[in-house]
């Protein structure tokens, strides 16, 4: 019985991933448009939100076209394997008080250790994609990823400590409103950490289009190409779930039906905030991203910790 | 009824001789000699501007050797020329700097006037100075903008390229065309200003330097751009003269050698105008040099458009301009500075009506060949934005 | 048989199976795949004996962590773009031997932990207060080899670019 | 600087080289033998030509003439130089080592007219493939790609 709804929430949970990629892929091509003083998608459907209807279609009839010198059963598998951790990792977040999907003790542990498995999905379809440029993406991406699991995981490691919980129901019980000052600093460092685990810009060298074309995916077309578009947009919306959640305080600022819809418009405009920054910003250089990572990043989310312990020993 | 005399008929169409053998059709992989890799850029690829094939040698991500191999859009618009009237290279010369057509046209066009000692009307210098110089605004968005893209700021690209669309509808309603405008005629100019278009080139040069200042601030202010662009891809001032670069490129290195100024033709001495002029050398001077040379371009057109007033209108081709132009033998050379650098036309005349040489001094080919010497010890990534603050066209580099 | 001990036998039939292809493969990403099975079902091993903290922790570190840090070095080396990537060693046997010991260590070390094999529920909290109570001078003595262990890394990369 | 000042200057500076320097169509034009032009690049560089603008050359049957465009920023000026090389044996010296901008500009010379440059660094085809066949720039040059164009004139 366990198993079966263990299977139905993961189906659950993809179709939630998928259903907000497509959203926001319409919402991002608004938001840019904006940016870019365009209009974005307006033909099909009000404000052009029937254009996902006619993009998935478009995807799913591509050929599906596999290089020669391909690995081919990894390269044909390698996407699965960087959308499937992501869409695990929204299994832990706590929508609604006391109930998330997969309400596991060790939840804040799982949410930060699966979409780390996706860097193996990236590396595996640079590597099968036999290409330079998808190489030098690959490299790239697991340089990065690795780097920035460091200050994000400390940074979730501050909120851990004020609750005193691995569990993220319980973390979201023990939350209290005068924590999002508290831990501001390390809400900015899960924040930027979290858009340089995405691949998104202004960190998204692994596949900069005007470096690499498209780095580890320069290879890929039709629907194994959407799902790395899927994997990007999940990890968007996961992380900004999560962020949401255990640094803003997600359902606890309003009771009831209130209260989801105030996290949801949290994690709504953290979305934005992200394509927002991605429209604006220039793509920082390899060794700038390092330093950036290790000499900023991880002292300040270091600092965050150590802030969090002392006024936890209070608590 | 003239009869074609060289067109074969009863032959099979001519076939391409070597094109299955060409060497350069085999894209190198990732080869390893010694500790570097060999990685193939180009000859599609987003941030080549054009088609140009890179091959670097990289080790780890930083940058030995970057070796351009050039020639893929080589139409050979030389050997074209030497088949054609003087007035039917006019539109070949519009497809050389395909981003800034007036530039070839105006370049030949003094060629050809010097060759055959044509006057050129005053008020026919005016508009050419005019269009070139919203030429130049034109091909600088197209530098200024890529600049941002290829250091992934999308959206300055979309903003300079917006005033580059005003000038562009600018040109469309002068002459009907967007691109390649065939507009500056030996003699003068195919037509002259319709109605109302002087009113709406003021308008786009009274909103042009404002714009030009918000990229200024949101671009060239950004932390990111700075980083990525200040003190990367390094020319000293020796190099760039012994390259033989010009524009933008030797004016950022420090070089301040305008031929507006330094080499004065057509009513330019007339214009009060400042040279812009970088100290650096690197992309970031390159790039700004040419921003603030757009807000110098819109005080000439201003100027210009002030001056032309005193002409009366229609008076845009020299009198008596035969049909087909035979200049006596000789040889003619003139230049202009055009948004590159000094864009120069050699014409040999053997007296009949088709020129017996041409040759164009291409300054984006002279500027790409810098290529190798400024990104050599720079990161991969720094490559293709030092390729885009060289601003290489490729129908010009290639011809 | 509970449904626990299966559970168990399916993680060790995973374990037994990356191990073997581990072992086996010599194409560089079958390879990977393989080990980083191996490390799955190291972690599934863990949920099933009742230590939800440490199977994360096995998906986080080794997998997230030390697998891709692995495939990151081999990618760096690959040599030639036309030859398939092969890893092969002539120390066969030599490796066995030194597998075999390990085993033979833990085997003896865990033997009279695994006389009872009844999965004990170990919440977090507990493995925290485990490792800042008794284990501190281990953990803190792990800590510090392992800091050794990067300025080596750190001195020999130094000592690389210098050369 | 115009360009009877340029004349005054060059045959103070180097008087040997003044008897060569003519005016056609304004612009100066500096007539040197083949074996002397790399001498005349040098004294030309010295007096302050420091630009090379371009390279090329022109098919006159029995030879093949060699111009130079050299600039001086200092003296706001511009010269030609032209020299001819013998259609069977077109060598000439390269004036690589006074001008790096002569690298792809010979180059483009040797690719397109088959004139060897002694002491270029990397003489190799340029515009055109490495296998390419013969030199097109040259008026003799055949290939069943090109159509002339039919003389309506």
């Amino acid at each position: 019985m366990t198993f079966l709804w263990g299977l139905l929430w993961g189906l659950a949970a993809v179709m939630f991933i998928a259903g907000g990629a497509v959203i926001g892929v319409w919402w991002e091509r608004k938001v840019s448009a904006r940016i870019q003083m365009r209009l974005g998608p307006q033909q099909i459907g009000p404000a052009g939100v029937l254009q996902m209807v006619a993009d998935v279609p478009k995807l799913l009839f591509k050929e599906d076209i596999v290089p020669d010198n391909a690995d081919k059963p990894i390269f044909r598998y390698a996407p699965m394997a960087v959308f499937a951790p992501i869409a695990m990792s929204v299994a832990v977040i706590p929508f609604w008080a006391g109930w998330a999907p997969l309400d596991s003790t060790v939840g804040m542990v799982f949410y930060l250790a699966f979409p780390s498995i996706g860097v193996l999905g990236i590396l595996l379809s640079a590597w099968a994609s036999h290409n330079t440029l998808a190489t030098i993406g690959g490299m790239r991406a697991a340089a990065q990823m690795v780097s920035y699991e460091v200050p994000r995981s400390l940074a979730v490691l501050s909120v851990i400590i004020l609750a005193g919980s691995l569990q993220p129901t319980e973390v979201m019980e023990a939350w209290q409103w005068w924590w999002v000052p508290l831990t501001f600093v390390g809400f900015l460092v899960y924040f930027i950490a979290s858009i340089a685990e995405m691949n998104r810009g202004p960190f998204d060298l692994p596949e900069a289009e005007s470096e690499l074309v498209a780095g580890y995916f320069s290879d890929y077309s039709g629907f194994r190409w959407a799902i790395f578009m899927m994997g990007e947009y999940g990890a968007l919306i996961s992380a900004s779930l999560f962020g949401a959640a255990v640094f803003l305080g997600g359902y606890r600022w309003l009771p009831g039906v209130a209260g989801l819809a105030v996290f949801l418009v949290l994690a709504m405009v953290l979305i934005t905030a992200v394509m927002w920054i991605k429209w604006t910003f220039p793509r920082l250089r390899q060794d700038q991203l390092m330093t950036f990572c290790w000499t900023v990043l991880t002292p300040l989310a270091i600092v965050q910790v150590v802030v969090a312990g002392v006024v936890a020993l209070w608590l | 009824m003239i009869e074609p005399q060289d067109t074969p008929t009863d032959q099979a169409a001519p076939v391409a001789p070597d094109l299955d053998c060409a060497p350069d059709v085999v894209m190198p992989e990732v080869i390893h000699e010694g500790d570097t890799t060999i990685v193939n850029i180009g000859p599609s690829h987003p941030s080549t501007h054009g088609v140009c094939r890179v091959i670097v040698e990289l080790d780890g991500e930083i940058v030995k050797h970057a070796e351009p191999v050039i020639g893929h859009l080589h139409r050979g618009i030389e050997k074209m020329a030497e088949n054609r009237t003087y007035l039917q290279v006019v539109p070949l010369t519009d497809r050389l700097d395909y981003v800034g057509s007036m530039y070839a046209n105006w370049a030949y066009c003094r060629a050809v006037e010097r060759l055959a000692g044509i006057r050129v009307p005053e008020r026919a210098e005016y508009i050419r100075v005019i269009v070139c110089e919203l030429q130049r605004i034109a091909s600088h968005m197209m530098a200024i903008g890529p600049a941002g893209a290829d250091t992934g700021a999308t959206s300055a690209f979309m903003y300079t390229f917006w005033q580059r669309e005003l000038v562009v509808d600018l040109f469309e309603s002068l002459c009907g065309a967007r691109l390649t405008y065939n507009y500056v005629r030996p003699g003068g100019v195919s037509f002259d200003l319709p109605d109302g278009w002087i009113e709406k080139c003021r308008e786009f040069v009274a909103q042009h330097p404002a714009a030009m200042l918000e990229i200024d601030r949101f671009l060239f202010g950004n932390v990111i751009f700075r980083a990525r662009t200040k003190g990367i891809g390094v020319l000293d001032a020796d190099d760039a003269v012994s390259w033989g670069a010009s524009g933008p490129v030797a004016r950022g290195s420090g070089v301040d050698w305008d031929l507006r100024r330094d080499d004065p033709y057509s009513v330019y001495p007339r214009f009060d105008f400042s040279i812009p002029v970088g100290s650096n050398g690197d992309v970031y001077d390159r790039t700004r040099v040419r921003l603030w040379e757009a807000i110098e371009s819109c005080r000439i057109i201003s100027q210009a458009l002030d001056g032309l007033a005193e002409f009366e209108p229609g008076t845009i081709k020299a009198d008596g301009m035969p049909r087909l132009l035979a200049p006596r033998p000789g040889d003619a050379y003139d230049h202009i500075e055009s948004a590159r650098g000094s864009l120069g036309v050699y014409l040999v005349s053997d007296g009949s009506v088709r020129p017996y040489r041409m040759k164009v001094r291409s300054p984006a080919f002279s500027n790409l060949a810098l290529l190798p010497l400024v990104s050599e010890g720079y990161t991969l990534s720094d490559l293709v934005v030092i390729l885009g603050s060289l601003d290489p066209v490729f129908g010009e580099v290639d011809r | 048989m509970s449904a626990n001990d299966l559970a168990l036998a399916a993680a060790v039939t995973v374990m037994v199976a990356g191990a073997a292809g581990t072992v086996l493969t010599s194409d560089v990403p079958r390879l990977v795949i393989s080990l980083g099975t191996f490390l799955l079902g190291v972690a599934a091993a863990f949920l099933v004996m009742g230590s939800p903290l440490l199977a994360v922790s096995q998906v986080f570190v080794y997998v997230g962590g030390v697998l891709v840090l692995v495939l990151f070095a081999l990618m760096m080396v690959r040599r030639s773009g036309n030859e398939k990537p092969k890893v092969a060693t002539r120390h066969d046997i030599g490796g066995a031997v030194i597998a075999l010991g390990v085993f033979v260590l833990i085997a003896s070390v865990m033997a009279p932990v695994a006389a009872d094999p009844t999965p004990v529920v170990t919440a977090p909290n507990d493995i925290g207060a485990a490792l800042l109570g008794p284990s501190l001078v281990a953990f803190e003595l792990v800590g510090v080899l392992l800091l050794a262990a990067l300025l080596a890394v750190l001195v020999i990369v130094k000592g690389g670019e210098d050369s | 600087m115009d360009i009877t000042e340029l004349r005054e200057h060059l045959c103070g500076q180097y008087p040997d080289l003044c008897p060569l320097f003519s005016i056609e169509f304004g612009d100066g034009v500096l007539l040197v033998t083949s074996d002397r032009l790399h001498a005349a690049a040098r004294d030309l560089k010295d007096l302050g030509f420091d630009r090379l603008g371009m390279v090329t050359a022109v098919d006159y049957g029995e030879e093949f003439e060699l111009v130079y465009r050299l600039q001086s920023r200092e003296m706001r000026a511009g010269i030609f130089v032209k020299t001819r090389v013998p259609r069977d044996e077109p060598t000439i010296d390269s004036v690589n080592d006074l001008w790096a901008a002569a690298n792809w500009q010979e180059r483009e010379v040797y690719d397109m007219f088959g004139i060897v440059f002694d002491g270029h660094p990397d003489l190799r085809r340029i515009l055109l493939t490495d296998d390419w066949v013969g030199y097109p720039l040259r008026k003799d040059y055949e290939n069943p790609t090109i159509i002339r164009r039919p003389d309506y004139l």
